[in-house]
């Protein structure tokens, strides 16, 4: 293919050290708290590295926004692209431009189609679902139980991957059984009065799974609110490093577990200064980032690592 | 005048919830003639007249066309059937041309499909000029004088070609001018076998050009007469039910203090807005207990000046001297000229005196909220009874406080605004053609209402196009031409002709 | 020179008393009891669907689970923060506005009052009063904007709902902040938490809230002066200038109300989540305003009542809460939600209109 | 004194004829002059924009980043959906409505676009005229429950919002469906994907479509009958209907127009992005009536221009580029985006005021 090969060779020829290069981190939306830790993950990371100066944009949940967002980096002459895309079809072709325009681009946590692009390096949505979901089967839920699903938006890839990999996780404990999927729409607040009605309906909730953190917590209001926040477990994913992230609800007994949706922040920081700096030619294109179950017995010690600020 | 009647409308009557504004009234139109219909406001001459112009379509009777019973679903069947009307209250789009306006809803069309404008124009213009207003068709009506926009209503009625013409208060916004160059419009038209309906409040008017008059009064016919030789008592007896000469009554105090003075008074706007006429050189004082009169032309400022006078006009840099009781006066807005005691009553009942979706009882407490209020609330039972006494002491005629102000009769919400302004306890009313569309025997509550204020003291300045009302009403006629004082004319010297000789100014030995 | 004397205007007609017309007089009984009828209209669609709700509400053990006490509590609950919002909102839209800025008014009020007691260490009194002093100035300032500019106020809190936004974001730094009970440092009162708790295990506090302030906006709204002020300026701008109403002062406390409530509203909010995040609130604009025009407060100012409101927020949280309990599929809910709205809007139509 | 003379109060006016005066005339030309320049004061804002983008805009290799014509197409390109959108909306809101339903019928379209050439393989033509279609019945239904149950148009293009999202999240399953061309099943015609080329590799054809619907609309306001009935219920809808024009039609009329340039910007926007997302086009509602009030139409209705319209929404497009180009940060950009649509609205408040 026409681009294969041929991207990212100008930034490359101008790479090594002790220059200036300006990276246009192009971010999906700024209202995520995962996505703001991505943000400050990149910025902390890269002002280690000399000469590096990160300017970031904020799509707003538009894929149109993202394109203009992406176009206007262009416009500016920046020497490589991070891109979080909000969807993977409408950002293809914009990354492809940027990529065939000679700039290096490092794709991050959802992808784009194709393969006109550096790098990608992301968690794996199902991969966690599903982890999430042999947690249930072995641990949390081993005799079997009612479930709650709290999803986040309809529509979003996410949410799709994390229900599907908790399905396939659970299968093994066919006394496991979801009762209720209600969205809440990645919200804390909507998670609250999602599960204020599904515990009307559905009193006898065992364990609430929850595809993100906030929205588990929101629940855990509204159980706590209805005097049932000791007979229901909850559990979500994120793991944010950051005090109102998932890790120290766990630290705190109010989430059973959470399971880490790492931002790829350093990781594509790192590997910006291998192509920018080290003039490396050859890195990997994809990296698949695992992810960390956090429970209370190694929630203190995996915030630390992440670097969490108290 | 032939014999056949264009239209005969037969047992009409109209329920508005619990008014009955019609009842059991027969009419009919002639080809040819100038039929008035006379009645006090509220006496349902309006209402009448929808149901004919397809406006109201739920009634009791028939109408009849040419012979044929008609039934309107809308004013649009009324217009193909050959009936125009001029509505009463002015219903105009502000935000399109005197063209547009014309021809709204029926625009000439090129053979592409897109409006003719310029034969829209030509046609606006054609129609204005028999008219006698040399008006630039491009123009917005939103920048018209009021007396502006009714030439374009009547306009845009002639424009329909009807076989019958509905005129109520035509008039009522027009100066003698206009008003001479309509009647000569409506004679032409009646030579032309055009059957005219004509509604008025000037009892003049309607012996120059009616040939029959229609009397109601409260909904119900009182009499048909003819105008030109039934006295003008014997018409009022069947309006009001009694004469109206009784109504008028005793002598008047000497004026006190000078209250108001302006001593060469001009404002000077930042940027002209079209179509305004600020004061440009305004000198006039009002004593407590006088009344006087501001005469002028169309756009001669006299609105402007009482908007002013009112903290309510135009912004600009003034000069020259406004005191009261001979401490300046600098009213930067209607709250400090009201705590002045300073009252204003607008000439756009509509447009600036109401609020007509409200009820009346909202509207007459307004201004005088802070009197009835304890520590912000409302006291209910002294607005309840300060209502019941305004709308008594103005004879206002209204189903309940509690009804909409756009229910009333146009005379009776000009009464309302009059309410209004009363509760202030002004010093000083600033008055702007406040009889505007007001009946006969209202009219004289009025005069007698502002010659009573006058003797406790208040000092009124009223503007009227009226010549007749500003003569037998006030002790002094300030003429205003261009925004400037050209005359102060004494009761006894304010004849019609002292007043428009100096109200056309220079102006007509300049240009003609 | 003497002063008018006020009461000869008054007494002067019994003088030469006119002969006195019969005015046209309605049938009294019958209209006030229709009358009466109407006017409680805005509880209509209210009504209708909480009857609906009832009946289409799961049961379990007999117990119709949408009755009963605890949802009921929810719901009020629910709707407690878009119910206050939209009390503010209605003095908006009376005087024939609209304040699109309230959610991120709501927003910055959670985040500063997450950021003052855990990170400044304040306490709680003080924190509210700042809190609400931030919010009744923002509104306050639109407001100014709106009246003395003349811009129309649809721009002006389009554009205070992008800065209240950023500046919440910035002060956060676009995370949320997580609120620990207790008495170290970086710890809020424990009393703040009272926000998420209930009266007796039954009434939640915001609700209780709710409740409180649209009665006594209710009340506002029939007894002031104030209150027919706003009414004038919505029904008639020009004449209530010249009848002596300080439009622009009115105007700016209008704003300043909601800017007020909506602050009242983020504390609440992050009281009962425990956290204040600059994101929180997007959107609850349109909720509040469809509850006020459900309510069947019209938007171009002049008409409306304070009752409607709250019915009209109480209407959207039943029905929220109703389609949550039969657990229907989200993307159906936004469909039949729809629909309800206009049904109720529908209903409102039934009253008998002027001319 | 005497009292007044009943009699003379009616004394005929028309025994002395008056002599004929002229009525007062403003010095035309001078007027016209100061007319001609405020009619085209809806770009004042726009042209100050323009001049303070170049002013700030960063420099590389000595050629002004914004200046340069890849910049400039990109800006028109970005701002041609909400551009086409707001166009719709102008009509909307000249009749004194609002149609908050657009971002999502532009979703659906979006939606209705890739799954008809995707899925069920029809060409180009018969998809763009069933989503057009889908589009004008979708506006046409609402404009009709507007205009015959009298429900304000607030309301129930909020509720059209819900169901037009709800749809389209169900006819897509929830997902975005991607385009992929070429002949085979599964792939739309290579032609659609112009919609994201250039023509000349300059001009964007979406923003080429803009500007051509943008003049087309003008046109249609300037000359037909259709918009003076369009201004003429936004002005007086009781004038417009005792002049015979045909106020429902008209209104149900202007709702399908904008439901047709929503369904249009749906399709420019699936062909944009290759792809039919059901989430997209959120909040293009409010862009859009921002970009119609910059233009300065009011939102009582009854005034404005569509040249205005295309100004202010080349204007906030040029905001957003400039901002973007010198690297402000998100949230300040949240901030400053917030005040120059305050002073652009101002910005046109200098025109001189009727009444
Ligand atoms: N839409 C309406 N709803 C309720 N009552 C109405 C309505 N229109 C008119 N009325 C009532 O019907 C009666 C007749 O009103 P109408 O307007 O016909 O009087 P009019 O003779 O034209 O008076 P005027 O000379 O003041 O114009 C009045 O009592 C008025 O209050
Ligand atoms: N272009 C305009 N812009 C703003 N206000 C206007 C304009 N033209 C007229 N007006 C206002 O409209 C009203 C209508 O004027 P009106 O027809 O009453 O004039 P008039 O009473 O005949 O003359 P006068 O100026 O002597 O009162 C006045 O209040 C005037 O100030
Ligand atoms: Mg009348
Ligand atoms: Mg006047």
């Amino acid at each position: 293919k026409a681009g294969d090969g041929n991207g990212g060779t100008d930034a490359a020829a101008q790479c090594g050290s002790g220059k200036e290069f300006l990276i246009g981190m192009s971010q999906a939306n700024n209202a995520e708290p995962y996505r703001q830790v991505m943000n400050d993950d990149i910025t902390n990371a890269a002002k280690d590295v000399p000469g590096f100066k990160v300017v970031v944009s904020d799509a707003a949940q538009d894929n149109s926004k993202q394109v203009a967002d992406v176009e206007n980096f262009i416009s500016q002459g920046i020497n490589l692209l991070i891109i979080s895309p909000n969807e993977a079809k409408p950002l293809t072709a914009v990354v492809k431009k940027a990529y065939d325009q000679g700039i290096p681009v490092i794709v991050l946590d959802r992808k784009v189609e194709g393969d006109a692009y550096t790098a990608f390096i992301g968690g794996d949505n199902v991969a966690i679902g599903k982890a999430a979901g042999e947690y249930y089967a072995k641990t949390l839920l081993p005799q079997g139980g009612k479930v709650a699903e709290i999803s986040g938006l309809p529509g979003s890839t996410p949410a799709a991957e994390r229900a599907q990999g908790f399905r396939e996780g659970i299968a093994s404990n066919p006394k496991i059984e979801i009762v209720a999927t209600q969205t809440a729409e990645w919200l804390r607040e909507k998670g609250q009065s999602v599960m204020d009605a599904m515990l009307k309906a559905h009193p006898d909730i065992d364990a609430v799974y929850s595809h993100n953190d906030p929205m588990a917590e929101g629940a855990y209001l509204a159980a706590k609110a209805a005097g049932k926040e000791s007979a229901i477990k909850f559990t979500g994913i994120d793991a944010l490093p950051v005090p109102s992230g998932g890790i120290k609800a766990v630290e705190q007994g109010r989430l059973q577990a959470t399971f880490q949706y790492p931002t790829g922040g350093r990781e594509a920081i790192d590997m910006a200064k291998k192509i920018l700096v080290d003039c490396q030619k050859d890195v990997p294109k994809t990296t698949t980032l695992g992810t960390t179950q956090i429970t209370k017995e190694n929630a203190a010690q995996v915030y630390t690592e992440l670097g969490g600020k108290q | 005048m032939t014999e056949r009647p264009l239209v005969r409308m037969t047992g009409i009557g109209k329920r508005f919830g619990g008014v009955q504004a019609c009842r059991d009234i027969d009419l009919t139109i002639t080809a040819g003639e100038v039929h008035a219909l006379l009645g006090e406001n509220g006496a349902g001459k309006s209402t009448l007249i929808n149901i004919l112009s397809g406006v109201i379509t739920a009634y009791d009777g028939t109408i009849e066309v040419d012979g044929r019973p008609v039934s309107f679903a809308g004013p649009v069947d009324a217009q193909r059937a050959g009936i125009a009307t001029i509505h009463q209250e002015l219903d105009l789009v502000a935000g399109l041309s005197i063209a547009e306006n014309m021809f709204l809803g029926r625009e000439p069309r090129t053979r592409l499909g897109s409006v003719d404008i310029r034969r829209m124009r030509r046609q606006a213009a054609e129609h204005l000029r028999t008219l006698g207003a040399d008006l630039d068709p491009r123009r917005l009506v939103g920048s018209l004088r009021v007396g502006e926009q009714q030439l374009v209503e009547i306009g845009r009625a002639l424009s329909l070609d009807a076989r019958v013409l509905i005129m109520d208060e035509p008039t009522a916004a027009l100066a003698d001018a206009e008003v001479e160059r309509l009647f000569e419009t409506i004679a032409g038209l009646r030579r032309a076998g055009v059957g005219i309906v004509y509604i008025s409040h000037r009892m003049a008017e309607l012996e120059v050009i009616a040939d029959r008059a229609t009397v109601l009064r409260n909904g119900r016919l009182a009499g048909t007469v003819d105008p030109k030789t039934a006295s003008r008592d014997e018409i009022i007896q069947l309006m009001v039910g009694r004469s109206v000469d009784a109504l008028f009554g005793e002598g008047r105090n000497e004026p006190g203090e000078v209250l108001l003075d302006v001593r060469g008074f001009a404002v000077t706007p930042r940027r002209p807005t079209p179509g305004r006429t600020e004061p440009a050189g305004v000198d006039l004082t009002v004593r407590s207990g006088e009344i006087v009169g501001l005469a002028g032309l169309m756009g001669a400022g006299r609105t402007e000046l009482l908007e002013t006078l009112f903290g309510a006009g135009g912004s600009g840099r003034r000069t020259g001297e406004v005191t009261i009781d001979g401490r300046p006066y600098h009213p930067h807005g209607p709250r400090a000229a009201l705590a002045r005691g300073v009252a204003f009553v607008p000439e756009d009942r509509r447009g600036a005196g109401l609020m007509l979706e409200h009820s009346v009882a909202e509207n007459v407490v307004l201004s005088a909220l802070s009197s009835l209020t304890t520590l912000g609330v409302v006291r209910r039972q002294a607005v309840r009874r300060t209502v019941a006494e305004q709308l008594t002491s103005l004879a206002v005629k209204a189903a309940s406080p509690a009804v909409a102000a756009a229910t009333l009769s146009g005379g009776n919400q000009q009464k309302v605004v009059f309410a209004k302004q009363l509760l202030t306890q002004p010093r000083l009313l600033l008055l702007d053609e406040p009889t505007r569309g007001v009946d006969i025997g209202a009219k004289a509550e009025i005069y007698r209402l502002l010659h009573r204020l006058a003797d406790t003291g208040m000092a009124i300045l009223l503007a009227s196009s009226e010549l007749p009302e500003l003569r037998s009403l006030c002790d002094r006629v300030v003429v205003l031409h261009r925004g400037r004082t050209v005359a102060t004319l004494p009761r006894a010297s304010a004849t019609q002709q002292a007043i428009l000789a100096a109200a056309n100014g220079d102006d007509a030995k300049e240009t003609r | 020179m003497n002063p008018p004397n006020p009461t000869a205007v008054e007494e002067a007609p019994a003088e030469t008393p006119p002969p006195r017309r019969p005015s046209l007089r309605l049938p009294r009984d019958r209209h006030a009891l229709v009358d009466n009828f109407f006017r409680f209209q805005s509880l209509f669609g209210l009504v209708a669907v909480f009857l609906i709700a009832i009946a289409v509400s799961p049961v379990r053990n007999g117990e119709n689970i949408f009755l009963s006490s605890g949802n009921l509590a929810n719901i009020v609950r629910a709707v407690s923060e878009i119910g206050i919002i939209a009390v503010g909102m209605t003095f908006v839209i009376l005087i024939g506005g609209i304040d699109l800025s309230v959610g991120a008014v709501l927003g910055l009020a959670a985040v500063g009052s997450a950021t003052l007691m855990v990170d400044s260490g304040l306490g709680i009194l003080p924190t509210v009063l700042i809190v609400l002093l931030i919010g009744t100035a923002f509104g306050a300032t639109q407001g100014a904007i709106v009246a003395r500019i003349g811009i129309q106020s649809f721009i002006v809190t389009l554009a205070g709902l992008q800065a209240a936004r950023g500046i919440a974001r910035m002060w956060s730094g676009g995370l949320g902040i997580p609120i620990a009970y207790g008495d170290g440092p970086q710890e809020a009162p424990e009393a703040f938490s009272l926000l998420s708790g209930s009266i007796n295990g039954v009434l939640p506090v915001p609700a209780v809230l709710f409740i409180a302030i649209g009665i006594g906006a209710l009340l506002l709204l029939r007894t002031t002066a104030f209150a027919r002020h706003v009414y004038a300026i919505g029904g008639n701008e020009k004449a209530a200038r010249l009848s002596g109403v300080p439009v622009r002062r009115v105007r700016i406390a209008v704003f300043a109300i909601s800017g007020l409530l909506a602050a009242l509203a983020g504390i609440i909010h992050a009281g009962q989540l425990n956290q204040g995040s600059p994101n929180d609130g997007s959107g609850y604009e349109l909720d509040a305003i469809a509850a006020v025009v459900i309510g069947g407060t019209s938007l171009a100012g002049g008409s409306g009542s304070m009752g409607g409101t709250i019915a009209g927020a109480l209407l959207l949280g039943i029905l929220n809460n109703i389609l949550a309990l039969n657990n229907i599929d989200a993307n159906v809910q936004l469909v039949v939600k729809g629909l309800v709205i206009v049904a109720a809007a529908a209903l409102q139509k039934l009253r008998p209109r002027i001319s």
